[in-house]
């Protein structure tokens, strides 16, 4: 479904992303790992059509999507989220859902109903009329999540979508991602936590200093070595193999 | 006196705004047997406050006189009492203050000082049949309309120039002839444009050449440049059309840049009838002559304002002439028509044939409502004074042209 | 016309200087604090007639006036943004924009109200006194403040750099929330250097004086140019201030000379909106909003 | 448009009270007033487009209100055609002029001091421009004559002049209640709360945001149209001044700015406060902006959401929110 060939970018000499190449089937949950600075969200900014390549290529559906500004990519089904959550404090819980929901319902009723839909669907319902700067951190999180479906999008790139979020919140959204995808939608996650990849993505990338260094299962990945040591640092490998359940 | 305003008052800006709520009061007149209102809109605040303040004050003066001396005789000694409103600088502000007017009961107004705001309020005026005698408004097109509420007392810009250029020709043939080029240095709005459009006309024809023509706009910082151009054009007098703050700065880099003229004269300038000019920038100011309005200095009228001005510690401007004269030439209408009917009035003013006024006009006689018989004079700064030197009838000096050069 | 090339450069020169000095407050604001200060050339105004006043009622002259208005007006200008700007603009940045706008109406009718519209100059004996320059007259009093201009910036510059202050400034210009974390107070700090804005139009006040007027309206006449210089220099550099204001002196003298004194002006304002648009963070800017 | 609160409902009836009680007191002098605020309040309803609603804050509507004024004028004084016409041309010259300073300004991503610096130069270059061309009748600026009659859209009886300026003001008000619930509305809201997320949600907000400028810019050039036939008479300084553009900007903020009531009510409200104060003070020339600056101030200090906001928090209709953000 999205095929990422040889991206690069670069700021003023540093090479944000170095030549990443990914691949998203349809209907899969693919992670995007990486520490910090590593490029990922670069990536993802990248692949929205929020900063242009300097070198490389985004295929979605099968269509050449570089460089495309990101309302025709969302328009296309593509639609990514943000690490820090903003909802449009201005409005209410469902009026936010509706922003989404207007790409391809232009009339205020029909955009309403499906964003009263949707919100249900995420398990919002009793919120719908809330102002959304009320939320708490998981409610954002959800109305983010609920936002980009109204949008009728086919793949969501998720930033950490789980960061900042206790464990039973955690849980709670890995549910949501799961019954999503079971509806039809396919997932591209960047994400620190882990323990929500290893339950969720099937296959995952890892990034870091802008190249790709692996690719494979997560839990192929926790036992390589060398994503181990350049998420943790050195040694870490080491350690991890001692006591296992972080 | 009807007033018990402190005359003293009036040596702060506020004085005119003191005043208009004094005059607006009838509380304070209701001892009077009969009173007459007439209006004075002026711009008090905004850009045009300076003028409008004078003008109000003008009109005071006028009143208090006219009062003292007895009141409108044909209408049992009845007293003048001026509702001075405030126009803002902003036209729809003017348009809006003659709605106060005409509900206060005024039979006519005087103002205002800028011809946008006199071209609004005459036109709110007509719907109301109110008579607008123009203290000062320059614009043609104030006459220009066929408004018949519309009385320009004093002389448009056509006429102040042709005027100017007639006089410049008789004072240079006086001394022999020694002008024969002109630079013109004009501020970039109508009055200033329009003025040099005219002067590039007629100069030629009084045997006088443009060697060169700058427009500038308002407010502009820098006339060194200016002055250079003057210099290098070698033009003998220079003839500038604009306001007082570019005017001063004007003088002062002509100075500076060292440019010999044979004279500066000027036509309405802003700065050359000022006494404020002459106080504050007293060397340049020396022998700049000026064709603008001016009373008529002999009338013992004029004198008797001379003395009422200096005693309230005011600048005797143009303005508050010009504003004396037009509270006269209503104070005479009514005198005439004995009637506060405002469609009458109208026919009084037009029918008028006032020649008391300060101003060294003839029979005041109203063609489209512009007075034909108004003229400009000529004025100089001499030591820190302003005095009338042209025509010869009504000076108080002679004129000094050219001006002496210093060594 | 060529004949005046040079005087019109040296002029343009020296009348760029002025809209250095006014700029150097302005950057010196908005690259610290990140606001465009709209009340700056109510202020100038203010100043203007502050040196106005202590040179007719005490005699003072208008330079000799920079030592008791320069302090005067960093206390003000120190007054202004602690006990009002920041208080009442709730941090936002609109805010602060609006709030100095409402300052300058007060400001500006406040003098309309107390001065009048009253065009006033200053007569002082050395008013017409020029300097001969490669055969050009230049007005004394633009001389020196285009030397005044020249020390000012480097003067400005080298607090900013060599002392606890200016570093303390500095701080807080590029990261408020390490700063305070450091132990800066950052409300004062913000003050001070507003005051130092404030401080820096007394200065030009007084530099300005003897070859200007003053009315409530002539802050209204600097200020334009004053946000223009600032974006051309890029918001926030010293040095940027110092050299398009020259810069712009230069363009408005010769645009004036050649094309008309009018065009000199829509000149101005049309280097202005392409700067803004096509290169928003100057000549020496970092970068843009 | 409906309140939400008590204190809504009794700011707008208030409002409504007021601008009804001018037939009954039968004043030309407070209709002439009003006439006056209610064309301030149309451009304080077009500044709410893009300030209110966009939070995009213009410092130069001006620019617009004049150019509508003046593209109508110039039509009706130069070419002799007819007001309807030309009234039109005047709200298109205003959105036209909005779209073109939106499209400059956002095509290289200008918001903040850098808008509000852009907006207040174009409004500075027109009125220079407006004031040297023969075509704009230089700084003496355009008069229309005085011929009052429906095809010249001149009314010499006030109270029909105020009627018609109160039906305009209406329908510019449901306009905005119409595009506050449109999917416009939503973008733009969207646009002002967060530009990227808007973006990634499918929003070309560059297209938005030149749009609401247009629809702004449409707003302004009405209301400069209607000072034109209200006044017959324009200049540069008085429709392209800075004056114009600080009083589009005043009212909405203090009435509530991103509200359909708020721009009206904030403007009567001041003009009201100015009109009081120049009876108290003696007609003090200027404090009246004096006034407007401080009440501006505590405005933004007080009530962040302006009169609305507050009335808003007075007996709410709906259940109380607990609003923690």
């Amino acid at each position: 479904m999205l095929e990422v060939r040889n991206l690069s970018k670069s700021f003023g000499g540093l090479k944000a992303v170095d030549n990443a190449s990914l691949d998203v089937p349809e209907g899969g949950i693919v992670g995007l790992l990486g520490p910090n600075g590593a490029g990922k969200t670069t990536c993802f900014t990248m692949i929205a059509g929020f900063t242009k390549p300097n070198k490389g290529t985004v295929r979605f559906m099968g269509r050449d999507v570089t460089g495309l500004p990101p309302h025709r990519i969302c328009e296309m089904g593509m639609i990514r989220t943000f690490q820090i959550v903003q909802p449009f404090a201005g409005l209410t819980v469902q009026e936010n859902i509706a922003v989404g929901a207007y790409l391809h319902h232009h009339d205020r009723a029909e955009a309403m109903a499906v964003a009263r839909q949707i919100g249900k669907r995420l398990g919002m319902g009793a919120m719908l009329d809330r102002p959304a700067s009320s939320l708490t951190i998981a409610g954002r999180k959800r109305l983010e999540l609920a936002r980009a479906l109204a949008t009728g999008a086919k793949l969501l790139l998720l930033d950490e979508v789980m960061a900042g979020l206790i464990p039973s919140e955690v849980s709670e959204i890995v549910g949501i991602i799961r019954q999503i995808r079971d509806e039809g939608h396919t997932f591209l996650m960047i994400e620190h936590v882990m323990q929500a990849v290893m339950s969720l993505a099937e296959t995952a990338y890892v990034l870091n200093h802008g190249k790709m260094i692996a690719h494979g299962t997560p839990r192929e990945l926790v036992q390589d070595p060398g994503v181990v040591e350049a998420y943790l640092g050195h040694g870490a490998a080491a350690r991890l193999q001692e006591g296992h359940h972080a | 006196m009807t007033f018990t305003l402190n005359r003293r008052g009036l040596l702060k800006a506020t004085g005119a705004a003191a005043l208009v709520s004094g005059l607006s009061m009838p509380s304070i007149l209701r001892a009077q047997a009969q009173t007459v209102k007439i209006g004075v809109l002026e711009p008090l605040t905004g850009n045009l406050a300076y003028n409008g303040t004078q003008c109000a004050a003008g009109a005071k003066f006028a009143a208090d006189a006219i009062n003292a001396a007895g009141g409108i005789k044909s209408m049992g000694g009845a007293q003048i009492e001026l509702v001075v409103v405030d126009a803002q600088s902003r036209p729809e502000i003017a348009a809006s203050a003659v709605d106060t007017l005409a509900e206060a009961g005024v039979v006519a107004f005087t103002g205002a000082s800028a011809s946008a705001l006199g071209l609004a309020s005459s036109q709110a005026a007509a719907k109301y049949d109110l008579a607008q005698v123009f203290s000062i408004g320059t614009a043609e097109t104030i006459v220009e309309r066929g408004l018949p509420n519309v009385f320009r007392f004093t002389p448009g810009v056509n006429k102040c120039t042709s005027v100017a250029l007639e006089n410049l020709k008789q004072l240079n043939a006086a001394a022999g002839n020694p002008v024969k080029t002109a630079a013109i240095v004009h501020e970039d709005g109508p009055f200033g444009s329009n003025m040099a459009k005219i002067m590039a006309e007629q100069l030629p024809q009084q045997g006088i050449e443009v060697v060169e023509t700058i427009s500038h706009p308002t407010p502009h910082r820098d006339f060194n440049n200016i002055a250079l151009r003057v210099k290098a054009s070698g033009a003998n007098i220079l003839i500038p059309s604009n306001y007082l703050n570019e005017y001063t700065l004007m003088a002062r880099a002509l100075r500076q840049q060292r440019a010999e003229l044979m004279a500066i004269y000027s036509i309405l300038g802003g700065a050359a009838s000022n006494i404020k000019f002459v106080r504050e920038n007293n060397d340049v100011a020396q022998y700049v002559m000026d064709c603008n309005h001016w009373y008529d200095p002999n009338k013992p009228e004029s004198q008797a304002l001379a003395a009422s001005v200096a005693e309230a510690g005011l600048d005797l401007t143009y303005d508050v002439m010009v504003s004396y004269a037009t509270i006269q030439v209503i104070a005479d209408a009514l005198e005439r028509g004995a009637s506060t009917d405002r469609k009458a009035m109208i026919e009084t003013l037009a029918a008028s044939t006032f020649d008391g006024s300060i101003m060294p006009y003839g029979p005041t006689k109203f063609v489209n409502g512009d007075n034909v018989n108004s003229q400009p004079v000529n004025t100089q700064i001499r030591g820190d004074k302003i005095e009338l030197v042209f025509p010869e009838e009504y000076a108080t000096a002679e004129p000094v042209f050219p001006v002496p050069q210093e060594g | 016309m060529s004949s005046l090339i040079l005087p019109a450069v040296l002029s343009g020169l020296t009348m760029g200087a002025v809209y250095a000095l006014v700029a150097l407050g302005l950057t010196l604001i908005y690259g610290v604090l990140h606001i465009i200060n709209f009340a700056h050339g109510s202020l100038l105004m203010l100043a203007l007639y502050a040196a106005y006043f202590l040179f007719v009622h005490l005699g003072v002259d208008p330079y000799l006036a920079i030592p008791i208005l320069l302090p005067v007006f960093f206390c003000l200008g120190y007054a202004l943004q602690r006990w009002l700007i920041a208080p009442m603009s709730s941090g936002s940045e609109q805010n602060v924009l609006l709030v100095t706008l409402a300052l300058a109406l007060i400001i500006d009718n406040l003098a309309l109200y107390f001065w009048t519209s009253n065009t006033r100059s200053v007569d002082i004996p050395y008013a017409y006194n020029t300097v001969e320059f490669l055969g050009a007259y230049l007005p004394l009093g633009r001389v020196i403040a285009f030397f005044a201009a020249l020390a000012a910036a480097p003067l400005l510059w080298l607090f900013m750099t060599r002392t606890r202050t200016g570093s303390a400034i500095r701080a807080v210009a590029i990261e408020k929330r390490g700063a305070e974390i450091v132990g800066i107070d950052v409300n004062h700090t913000y003050a001070i250097c507003f005051g130092i804005g404030t401080a820096c139009v007394a200065l030009a006040a007084c530099l300005l004086l003897p070859t200007f007027y003053v009315t409530p309206q002539v802050g209204y006449t600097f200020v334009l140019v004053a946000f223009t210089t600032v974006v051309l220099g890029g918001m926030g550099s010293l040095p940027g201030a110092l050299i398009a204001g020259l810069l712009l002196g230069v363009i408005e003298s010769l645009c004036g000379l050649f094309l008309g004194e009018s065009l000199g002006q829509i000149g101005i304002f049309i280097a202005f909106i392409l700067i803004l648009l096509f290169k928003p963070s100057g000549l020496l800017g970092r970068r843009a909003a | 448009m409906k309140p939400q609160s008590m204190g809504q409902a009794v700011l707008i009836a208030l409002a409504l009270i007021y601008l009804a009680s001018l037939y009954f007191m039968s004043s030309p002098v407070w209709m002439g007033f009003t006439i006056n605020a209610l064309i301030v309040a149309v451009v304080a309803l077009a500044w709410n487009i893009t300030g209110g609603f966009g939070g995009m804050a213009s410092f130069g509507h001006a620019a617009m209100y004049g150019t509508g004024a003046y593209a109508s004028a110039i039509l009706q004084v130069q070419y002799g055609i007819n007001a309807w016409i030309a009234f039109g041309a005047g709200i298109v010259a205003g959105a036209a002029m909005g779209a073109f300073i939106g499209a400059l300004a956002f095509r290289y991503g200008l918001k903040g001091s850098y808008f509000a610096l852009v907006t207040l130069a174009f409004a500075e270059v027109l009125r220079i421009c407006a004031s040297s061309f023969a075509i704009t009748g230089g700084g003496s600026g355009l008069q229309l004559r005085l011929e009052p009659g429906l095809s010249t859209l001149q009314f010499n009886d006030r109270a029909v002049v105020y009627t018609i300026l109160l039906v305009i003001v209406a329908l510019v008000m449901a306009l905005t209640a119409w595009l506050k619930y449109s999917r416009f509305g939503a973008y733009l809201i969207a646009v002002r709360e967060n530009e990227d997320a808007a973006r990634a949600l499918g929003i070309d907000t560059y297209r938005i945001k030149v749009k609401a400028m247009a629809i702004s810019g449409a707003f302004a050039g009405l209301a400069g149209v209607l000072y034109l036939q209200v006044w017959l008479f324009i200049d540069s300084a008085v429709v392209y001044g800075s004056a114009v553009s600080i009083e589009a900007l005043i009212g909405p903020i203090i009435g509530g700015a991103g509200t359909v009531w708020g721009p009206l009510i904030g403007t009567l409200g001041l003009h009201l406060l100015g009109e009081g104060a120049k009876h108290l003070l003696h007609n003090a020339p200027g404090l009246n902006f004096v006034l407007y600056a401080v009440v501006l101030i505590c405005a933004l200090r007080f009530l962040p959401q302006g009169l609305m906001g507050l009335a808003a928090r007075i007996g709410t209709f709906r259940k109380k929110e607990n609003d923690n953000a």
